[in-house]
């Protein structure tokens, strides 16, 4: 494990909130694509 | 132009309230800001000319929604596009309209809140000078706005949302000249700074006002 | 001389065009009523030749500042009199009679009568008779007898006959017969075909 | 074949399927390795392990202000030239950028802690982020507001347009109001001093890694406002027939 020093705390709290918020951009971009997809696959087997 | 400056202001007059209620909700803001942060000279001197721009903002900002939202309703607005006057001088007379009901009661009376709130009387003609500058810029990127959010049902918290954001370089060099003026500085940068947002808005807003009109009304 | 020419024009509402492919012209002194089902495009084609909203594709040729347009809404202030919301769009249109308009719809005992006062159908006489206000020489009015009473329809039937025999024209949508020698239009056949389209309307027919 | 084939919907889906998982497989392995690098790299003398932040800090910055002029450039595509795919990936683009500005100004404000001594300094910079993200969420909310979507990408528009000119001048006005604490340049960590390799060659690869993720991102979030047009349209035609 590296070692961090005094500013342990500051380093990973950006780091973990920076990551968490990209991972909710990223799940919530796919999440909302497979969903349209599937929304829309519905509506043309159907028409 | 001049028929419709008077027919606003006429309305604004006979429907009650025009004049009076911005006014009335910046002497409350006033009144409250020392309950706040208690009655001290010291503490409230520092940010007199923080409250009075602040105030000045929000108390235009509560009669933004009504520069087009009625005429929208009531169909005049598609007269008017369809008549001689081109869109974008209709927008920046009731632009101007909304200035004279809003923003001019606002700047008579704030030197007088500005006493209230102990702002030296050395500075009070540096409040008289960025307010004069500054509000009418207010106006028109209000107008702005309510060009935008013209017949959406939630338009009210989404007009605030899109003009407060437009207003952060007005109200940084108005409360900057303030501030010199009763410091004694140099007024002359934040000065110019405003009177050129004011001059650039003016002369450019009515035209991205009166295109966001043009779609909300096809 | 056509005081308006359409070629065909065709006219969106909601990003789908509603109807295309529509010619007509109409002379000074003349009227052409607009009919058709509910929610062919009478209303939007009204609008484009108006100049509310751009045409799809197609070709509308008038003299500027020709038009004169009365919808649902009469565009009325309730807080100002009859002869004030009249006196409005008489200095913005550049002048005309107030008087004249007033009697043309009966409402001069009204005159001094703030608008909200007015009843349904006597809000609607101010709105038409801010159209002889206007002394625009084209009228487009979509369903203008809404809410008027049969006297009131025949007095404003008169009035559109004046207009034309001072050499105005007047487009109509409207489904009760007002009497007027004019011709009549059906837009039935002329409803859009759900074809790709080369050029499309908006959003919704991009898209599909 | 000129470029503005690709705004065309069907071409658009096509290309972008095609050269996505290309787009995603460069996001992960710059992104990753970027940040790994950057975490394993030594302490600086001064700033000692909060240097490490650079490596989200400064790509995160880039991006916000670069996803905002790429919303204007769309924007102007569809206002001057009507291409409906251009209108949509300016919608697809503003929350990716909301999301970039949020880190920039996190990481911003951890970064400046240590030094500071406070969570939040109204630095001239972290301040004009701060309004930069006002924007965003006020042109996100007009898209969620307008229910027409050529009305909305027309508003949409000229609020981009608008608000382009109002983010700079604020930039300009907050930097009058408060000359700032912040360093210099992005690239330098001492003002005057370029910034060691140590330190360069990792932040290189966050940055290209940031800027392959945006553009993953984007593909894959015009794709769903494609679809989700299309299925408006198919049920639009329904309504009308």
């Amino acid at each position: 494990m590296i070692e961090l020093g005094k500013y342990a705390g500051a380093v990973i709290g950006a780091y973990g909130l920076s990551l968490a918020l990209l991972g909710g951009l990223i799940w919530q971009t796919l999440a909302a694509n497979a969903r349209a997809r599937r929304d829309l696959e519905r509506q043309e087997r159907r028409g | 132009m001049i028929a419709l400056l008077r027919r606003d202001l006429a309305l604004a007059v006979r429907a009650g309230g025009g004049f009076g209620l911005g006014v009335a909700f910046f002497l409350i803001l006033c009144a409250l800001v020392p309950f706040g942060v208690g009655p001290d000279t010291a503490a409230l001197q520092p940010i007199a000319a923080g409250i009075l721009w602040l105030g000045a903002l929000l108390a235009c900002l509560l009669s933004l929604d009504r520069i087009f939202a009625l005429d929208h309703e009531d169909g005049s607005l598609d007269l008017l596009a369809t008549s001689p006057l081109p869109l974008e001088g209709a927008v920046a007379v009731k632009a101007m309209a909304h200035w004279i009901t809003t923003g001019l009661p606002l700047i008579v009376v704030a030197p007088l809140f500005g006493i209230l709130l102990h702002l030296p009387p050395a500075a009070i003609p540096a409040l008289l000078g960025s307010l004069l500058l500054g509000t009418p810029a207010l106006s028109m990127l209000g107008a702005f706005g309510a060009a935008v959010t013209v017949g959406l049902r939630r338009g009210g918290l989404l007009l605030s949302l899109l003009v407060l954001p437009l207003y952060i370089p007005t109200l940084i060099f108005g409360t900057e000249m303030i501030r010199r003026g009763q410091e004694g500085g140099d007024m002359g940068p934040p000065l110019l700074f405003l009177a050129g947002i004011t001059a650039g808005v003016l002369a450019v807003i009515p035209f991205a006002a009166a295109a966001a009109l043009r779609v909300n009304l096809r | 001389m056509s005081l308006l020419a359409v070629h065909d024009l065709a006219v969106a509402r909601g990003g789908l065009r509603t109807v295309e492919g529509v010619s007509f012209t109409i002379d000074a002194g003349q009227a052409l009523i607009l009919r058709g089902p509910n929610g062919i495009g009478k209303t939007t084609l009204l609008r484009t030749v108006a100049g509310l909203q751009p045409a799809v594709t197609g070709r509308i040729e008038m003299p500027e500042d020709a038009v004169a347009y009365a919808a649902h809404a009469d565009g009325l202030k309730g807080a100002l009199t009859v002869s004030e919301n009249l006196g409005f769009w008489e200095k913005v249109f550049g002048g005309g009679d107030i008087d004249r308009a007033l009697s043309a719809m009966d409402l001069t005992p009204l005159a001094d009568r703030p608008a909200a006062a007015l009843s349904a159908g006597q809000k609607r006489r101010l709105g038409l008779a801010r159209l002889v206000v206007s002394r625009r020489p084209l009228w487009i009015l979509d369903e203008p007898t809404v809410s008027l009473d049969a006297a009131s329809v025949l007095r404003f039937a008169d009035m559109v006959r004046e207009h034309l025999a001072q050499g105005g024209a007047a487009l109509i949508a409207t489904h009760i017969d007002l009497g007027l020698d004019a011709q009549v239009l059906d837009l039935t056949p002329f409803r859009a075909k759900p074809a790709p389209a080369t050029r499309p309307a908006g959003f919704n027919e991009a898209f599909a | 074949m000129s470029i503005w084939e690709y705004a065309n919907p069907v071409k658009f889906m096509r290309t972008s399927g095609a050269i996505l998982p290309w787009v995603v497989a460069g996001a992960a392995v710059c992104t990753l390795t970027g940040l790994v690098w950057g975490f394993l790299t030594p302490d600086d003398f001064r700033q000692g392990s909060t240097v490490k932040i650079v490596f989200l800090h400064v790509p995160a910055a880039m991006m916000a202000i670069n996803i905002w002029v790429m919303m204007l450039v769309a924007s102007l595509i569809w206002l001057i030239r009507r291409h409906h795919v251009s209108a949509l990936a300016a919608k697809a683009a503003a929350p990716i950028g909301a999301v970039m500005t949020l880190i920039g100004l996190i990481t911003g404000a951890v970064w400046g802690q240590p030094m500071w001594g406070t969570w939040w300094e109204w630095d001239p910079r972290l301040t004009s982020f701060l309004i930069l993200f006002l924007f965003y969420i006020g042109y996100i909310a007009l898209w969620s507001a307008v229910e027409d979507p050529d009305s909305a990408a027309d508003l949409t528009g000229v609020l981009c347009l608008v608000g382009s000119v109002f983010a700079l001048l604020s930039r300009y006005a907050v930097f009058f109001w408060n000359q700032g604490l912040h360093q210099g340049a992005s690239l330098s960590v001492q003002p005057g001093e370029r910034m060691s390799a140590v330190y360069r060659y990792p932040l290189y690869l966050t940055m290209l890694g940031f800027g392959l993720l945006f553009l993953a991102l984007l593909l894959i979030r015009t794709r769903t406002e494609i679809r989700r047009r299309r299925l408006a349209a198919l049920q639009a035609r329904e309504m009308r027939a």
